[in-house]
């Protein structure tokens, strides 16, 4: 039984120590009706070898495949550095750093995480990490509602153009709190909130207006003007944004005449691979005056017995470890390595590196547009800026054509009906600077093919071609 | 020295940018960034020597015994990452299609939910919280469905003894619920008495960990599922401390409704100096449909995706997508690599282990609150005697321990016990690295009277001398700035 | 360009400190005439996404095929620890511990190397690695001549089955001093080396006799009397040996009544991947009256000025940076990263995992040959024991039975009439604990049906079946 | 503590080993191993934890600047090793055939024989030499292959200055050459006069390594190469310092007929604390016909093998498969990742940086031998001045250096500076790394005026103080012993 290390004499001696004749008696305590007899359903243990051969071929099985969705989860190029220095077992294999004489890494570095993570935002002061950018939209809707000091509300108001795995994530972990989410809808003609659909809920108290940039349909929302309105409205603004954007887009600190009050958002485009979906991180930045709401753990910078500089983990009041019942959130571990790997990316990338990300993902994103919109029948949705991703209409059931060109190796993007019903036979398609002309010409012609098949004259219904799907 | 001061503007580092692109005029100047953040401009070397150099200053169980209480730091298998960063699976998109571009990933984690089950005596399970808290607030959020579902909803108070861990009362609170203490009895397990005083009509559920954080097995854990279960409440376990009973005895048999696991305590997965984790739920038949989305099912001829569509009572989803996928592969892989003997000599070692040390460290002259209960997995030791006598606290003896090259044990915790020291050595490490642990024991122990001082001012050996918490949340300085220029 | 750091102004900076005005002016010195106009044949450069790109696609199109190919490369599990730690910037980016008190790291794990491959061997000393097993060998040959007091010999007996590329290396490298190279032929029933194909060198006189085990047909030489024949003719015994084998065999200091007095050979099978053929490593260990003669680095324990023990390099005084042209070797740059990864991977074995491996690779070589010589017509060529590979004949040519399972992505095996005319039709199989049932089973339904198929009525002469090669 | 005192008799890896399988019967008792070898019984933990600590015991480029002269420790890109260590490529075996599957390993090192025939101007390539030492074998020996094809077999000498390398003396021995060495002039250039002297009949060629090992850029070689062509000998390149000359000036234009490049130096590729290194060779076309085998060919349709069947005057091979491949891939993403412009660069800077080196110890009062020469990509430094001063030699300034982190240049070569460093900064670090050397050098420089005990007892903060080298090689002791059983 691998990684035990205890010899036969090892053992023997050890019983003799504790006083006992066996490892059995050890459970001594355990009420013996209770005591089970093994696990005997699970398999027999395989070694290093044998496990590696079956994980290839697992592995090999999900494939390498071309792929255009976005909707969240982005595809971008990640310096071997990064997972080659997180990896190092003084990063992987430390605990949480209680320690912080033995951990000054770990501490240093999300410090310069927190600096980046604040600067990026334009705002002043950010966490460690916090899950996944779903779940720390709802740490940021539940310290809305703690922090908003104008307005007792726990009512949000949450637009419709929030990424609606988002939506549903907030709505399970507030919801126990008696927080109630109120859905703005989005102009149909530019795909974006619009102030005029806030007027509505002008008479009504909210504790905060989330503000997603770019939103879920790579539409670029008015954020000056929504933040305006949520500050005139008695409202923090919440904005939820991608970092990689952050480059090109002004910062939810500049938003508006007073910024955005929380920010946060996926740290997935930092630097951790699309994963099938996890682990990533959700970061969270805020104005200063909201810090003693944050959830979650803070490094802050302080000097050691002889006067030199060092990092350790503070504003620990706020914490469940601490505080246990009225903590600031229940979160415990975090989502550090990522946010490690986030902070070696980013400072390998720099402020230039980060802004042609951004640049080469816009163009190349404006070129997918263009190509897939000049086969026939393919339309844009929504007009307006885009970032990262833009909706396209196909004329025929989006299904079919995923199934197509997943047969090819191409995934061809997110479809939009079962989160949007009004949405039919749409599609929401990405690129990143990782996507090339020949790859978006790879496939358009794809594209191209199974559409001209499937309007076949012979075929007024879409019926899957023979053979290839 | 911060990497920001070693930046220089206009350093640039022309591996990692992809070409220059015409600036995206398309997008209004008054949604354009004017400034650029603070990130450093340095060339890859400076980056990669920076961070390696960093790593440096920690303390890890690859470098490190790290017998943290409560924390399970057992070694982190190696060939388990490398398995879990092949490239198909980190590659993988999470809407790529579960047929043509997921069956690989899905039966890693099919498999791992049906182990899972088996190893707690549950009937089914969820993976997708992404850690312990989350599958904290997973498993309060069901029971709070289920009282729901049943009309029950005068159901107010969860009940949490005081050894608990903090997660525990913050997540009954993230639930809606009020929190009520129950106190702990003399040689260390739940008060009984004081339980079946408290628990009613409001009662939601408990929450529990046998063993509990003070490292003993509560022994009348029957009895106790029994009045809470009569009173109409739940029981909830927290595994993080399954590590003790791996095979021994199934949280089901006990009479848990709702587990959740920390993969990265019991199943190895490294915990990355802060996470990720992952905190899968098992539950008993009753709370099934109460599960969080998304799952894994097989529907005899594939591996598909079980959405909240066909899981309507779901407490819902918890992340955008499946939560930390990578670390379950880990869990997969040491999984698979322990099997059944593998498995079920954990427990045995594990507890092995804190005996032979707290019967060591007994044998030292140092002082046991539960000086007749067996150590499990873990155990308390208090250092009040020598804290009184010397003036040296548990904080300085672990301080102190840094400088032989050992991670302390977690301190004052859990609160109820004066001066406590949480010790876990886990099943992974050699008798010998335990050996050194107690001869480090006491030599600071002789040190604590021979010169105080020593002990108090410790760590000396390390890149800092002792840190100042109390400045650094006095004068909050969590982000570096650029000087201002002179 | 990548991986240069300076700006604009540090240029400037510079050039004003040193006093000249441009970059240009530092070259100055060279004729003019001299100058190159640029590299202008070479392309533009990538960046690390696209390199990386570029290789996947490249790695992937070499593929994964199922190997029993062996023939002085093996195919093992190497468990992921070994190159995640040797990979680590502090192994990996050092250079040769010249700094001893900066190089304790390298230093400590090169003197436990010794260790091990002194005790693998059986013998007193090791050096810290040469390039690989057949250069090692000519190293091994040249300290002979140096090292033989009784005979002043430069002629060395060389069995025929000494792996060839081995003797080809050995050729190579030594004849410009002079040195004959005697081959000794094989016994054609029992493909291995007997002595008394070495009496008709009695009257002569040899500095070395080169004894392989197991030798390039996978087959067991008798080296006690191998050994002793060598001894007793004033000649000194080499032992060329795999490293795995050794966990089984008798290690070569205790060959014969005396032990062979240098042992080296191919150290890739101790943690080195297949990697098309390097870096691998050489090892060499010999008696402790020849360490003076010995080729390469080696690290010694010493104290330091507070008595603590400590690695440093030693006996340099045989080394080429010393002692320039009277230097036992030219070697200066060895193999230490494989010579770590060779440690790291011994001790994660330990003794008794290497006997495992070396107990699961002969299993399974027998197993392999058995179930290959159920197909009709392939047969067993030499008789007796073998370690990890063994000679087959084959009822066809072995190119078309090689480029027909190839295209099944199965590598058949080392074919060996090149080297051995006589061995027309042979090939030579290998299997390692990497080789299960199934695969075996795999190359044996595949060769059934291949042959099958050539073995056709219409067909008396071979031709490649249409389709498939 | 060495992994050999951790080890406990009967301790198993089980992860790491294949199932038992019942004894080898088949093989005779006398051929059978009895005693177990002296490998370490360890747990994984105990091993990763061992060569983990161990490794944060080296310098390296990726933690510090190692401005070690004639060896180029550039910055070693993480992404090279990447994309060389792809399963594709790590699992190859070294004879599976070429065109089914090998074509994509085979492209990179065909094109990377293209590069370097380009960067050299020189007309074939052979990539197979496994280190420069063996790079500057096959260049002797493609130089005696070439004399004896001609039957010009009285050519018994190679000429070698006495600035050179090691190597060079040893290499020409090892091709069964005499060696003559050529003196240096006060300038630094090779002594054309004492050259003419020398040459003659006898002289197979001459070995050079231009700039030199002295980091001057010998300003006479067309001269040099006229004298020794015209004499019937051929030129022989040391590529060790091509760092200096990328772009600038090709080896093939100063009229050398055989180049080999160290491309763990120039090219990238990481030392590994000793190797592996690979030290391809380029040559004329005259020696083309009798490059080591084998080399990469395409052939219109696909790469193939070159081997000594169609190049009989080949010196033959110089190892079981084709040399370093792996180190030769990581070579080769480092060539492309830099391109035409990437590589135009380095030299430029490699030097602006040696220069400005030069010139800000200049400035601070350290004497360099050949002050009125450019730095080329390294520079000589002597600290006799300081030796007679203080007492302090070059030695101890290396081993105080090590104290202010940061690795000791190459001290005492070449022989003929007396207490000399030679400094090579390489391309990739920064200005303020440079300006850190220099302040430490000074800083140093004060302590010998003022302390020189400090400087003569260093290093003191680093795992050991200063080692005995001397003990260590009069009591040698290369391998660890098991302490007989007491
Ligand atoms: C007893 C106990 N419960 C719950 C948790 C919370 O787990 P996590 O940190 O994964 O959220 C921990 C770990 O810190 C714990 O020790
Ligand atoms: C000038 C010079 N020539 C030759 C060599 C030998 O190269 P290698 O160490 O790769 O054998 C070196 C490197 O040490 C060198 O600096």
């Amino acid at each position: 039984m691998p990684f035990i290390p205890h010899t036969e004499a090892d053992v023997k001696a050890m019983l003799e120590t504790v006083g006992v004749d066996t490892v059995e008696a050890l459970f001594d305590e355990i009420p013996a009706e209770l005591r089970s007899d093994g696990l005997n359903e699970l398999s027999a243990g395989l070694n290093e070898m044998e496990i590696g051969r079956l994980m290839q071929e697992r592995a090999a099985e999900d494939g390498l495949p071309a792929c255009f969705i976005g909707a969240g989860a982005y595809d971008h190029h990640v310096p071997a550095a990064v997972w080659e220095i997180v990896t190092r077992g003084e990063f992987y294999s430390a605990y949480t750093p209680y320690q912080a004489e033995a951990s000054q890494g770990t501490l240093q570095l999300v410090y310069e995480y927190q600096t980046m993570i604040a600067s990026l935002n334009g705002l002043d002061v950010s966490n460690a990490s916090l899950y996944d950018g779903a779940s720390a939209l709802a740490e940021a809707v539940l310290m809305a509602v703690r922090a908003n000091r104008k307005d007792k509300s726990r009512r949000i108001l949450m637009p419709a153009t929030v990424h609606p795995a988002y939506r549903q994530t907030v709505h399970t972990l507030v919801r126990n709190q008696g927080i109630e989410l109120v859905e703005v809808p989005y102009c149909t003609g530019s795909g974006s909130t619009l102030v005029e659909a806030l007027r509505r809920h002008e008479r009504d108290t909210f504790a905060a207006l989330v503000i997603p940039q770019p939103n879920f349909f790579g539409r670029l929302e008015e954020v000056d003007a929504l933040t305006d309105w949520a500050h005139a409205h008695g409202a923090l603004a919440i904005a939820v944004v991608n970092p990689v954007a952050l480059a090109l887009l002004k910062p939810p600190g500049e938003w508006g005449d007073k910024g955005a009050d929380i920010a946060c958002g996926e740290g997935q485009p930092l630097g951790a691979p699309l994963a099938s979906g996890g682990p990533y991180f959700g970061f969270m930045a805020c104005k200063q005056a909201y810090v003693r709401q944050m959830p979650g753990r803070v490094v802050g910078k302080t000097l050691d017995s002889e006067g030199r500089p060092g990092f350790t983990l503070t504003l620990q009041a706020r914490e469940q470890h601490i505080r246990r019942s009225k903590a600031t959130s229940n979160i415990c571990t975090n989502q550090g390595l990522l946010a490690a790997a986030a902070t070696i990316h980013m400072a390998l990338l720099g402020p230039q590196g980060l802004e042609r990300v951004a640049g080469a993902c816009h163009a190349n994103t404006g070129a997918l547009v263009e190509r897939l919109t000049q086969v026939e029948g393919v339309q844009r949705v929504f007009e307006g800026p885009v970032f990262h991703e833009a909706v396209l209409r196909l004329p025929v059931p989006v299904d079919t054509v995923i199934r197509a060109l997943g047969a090819q190796d191409v995934l061809a993007g997110y479809p939009l009906a079962e989160d949007y019903p009004e949405l039919e036979n749409c599609i929401l398609v990405c690129a990143t600077e990782k996507h090339g002309e020949a790859d978006i010409e790879e496939y358009g012609r794809h594209l191209e093919r199974i559409l001209d098949r499937n309007r076949g004259p012979a075929c007024t219904k879409l019926r899957p071609p023979e053979g290839t799907i | 020295m911060l990497i920001f001061e070693q930046s220089q503007s206009g350093r640039f580092n022309r591996a990692q940018a992809p070409a220059e692109v015409p600036p995206a005029d398309d997008i209004p100047a008054h949604l354009r960034r004017k400034k650029r953040p603070t990130l450093p401009e340095v060339s890859e070397l400076q980056a990669v020597r920076h961070y390696t150099r960093l790593s440096q200053k920690n303390f890890s169980i690859d470098t490190q015994f790290y017998p943290l209480g409560s924390c399970t730091m057992k070694y982190n298998p190696r060939g388990a990452n490398a398995q879990a960063m092949l490239p198909g699976f980190l590659g993988r998109h999470p809407h790529a299609p579960a047929s043509s571009h997921g069956q690989g990933v899905m039966a890693c984690l099919f498999e791992l939910q049906e182990m899972l089950k088996q190893v707690t005596g549950m009937a089914a399970c969820s993976l997708t919280p992404m850690a312990g808290a989350q599958g904290e607030f997973a498993g309060v959020a069901m029971i709070r469905a289920w009282h729901d579902a049943r009309g029950d909803e005068a159901r107010s108070e969860i009940l949490v003894p005081d050894a608990a861990h903090g997660t525990n009362p913050a997540t009954a609170v993230m639930c809606g619920y009020k929190v009520r203490e129950i106190p702990t009895d003399v040689s260390g397990d739940v008060d009984v008495e004081a339980l079946r005083e408290v628990v009613g009509p409001q009662t939601a559920g408990i929450m529990l960990t046998n063993p509990s954080t003070l490292g003993v097995f509560d022994r009348r854990i029957l009895e106790i599922a029994k009045i809470v279960h009569e009173a109409g409440g739940l029981l909830y376990y927290d595994g993080a401390n399954l590590n003790a009973i791996l095979g021994k005895v199934k949280p089901g048999d006990m009479g848990f409704d709702v587990v959740h696991l920390n993969v990265h305590k019991t199943f190895s997965t490294p915990h990355g100096g802060g996470g990720p984790g992952a905190g899968p739920v098992v539950v008993s038949e009753r709370l099934e449909p109460f599960l969080p989305v998304p799952m894994v099912d097989h529907d005899g001829r594939e591996y598909r995706w079980v959405t909240e569509s066909e899981r309507p009572q779901s407490i819902g989803r918890l992340s955008a997508f499946m939560g930390n996928i990578g670390v379950l592969l880990r869990a997969y892989v040491y999984a698979r690599m322990l099997g059944r003997e593998g498995m079920e000599r954990v427990a045995g070692f594990a507890t092995l282990n804190a005996n032979y040390l707290m019967a060591r460290l007994q044998a030292e002259g140092f002082e046991m609150p539960f000086p007749d209960r067996r150590a499990t997995h873990e155990f308390v030791l208090t250092l009040k005697q020598e804290a009184k006598t010397y003036g040296v606290s548990a904080m300085d003896f672990a301080k102190r321990l840094l400088d032989y090259g050992q991670h302390a044990p977690t301190a004052y915790f859990p609160l109820l016990v004066p001066e406590c020291f949480l010790i876990e050595p886990t099943e992974t490490e050699s008798r010998e690295t335990l050996d050194a642990f107690v001869a480090a024991m006491a030599a600071i122990r002789d040190e604590a009277r021979d010169n105080p001082e020593i002990v108090t001012s410790a760590p000396h050996t390390l890149p800092v001398k002792r840190l100042d918490d109390v400045k650094a949340a006095r004068e909050l300085n969590l982000s570096w700035k650029p000087e201002p220029a002179a």
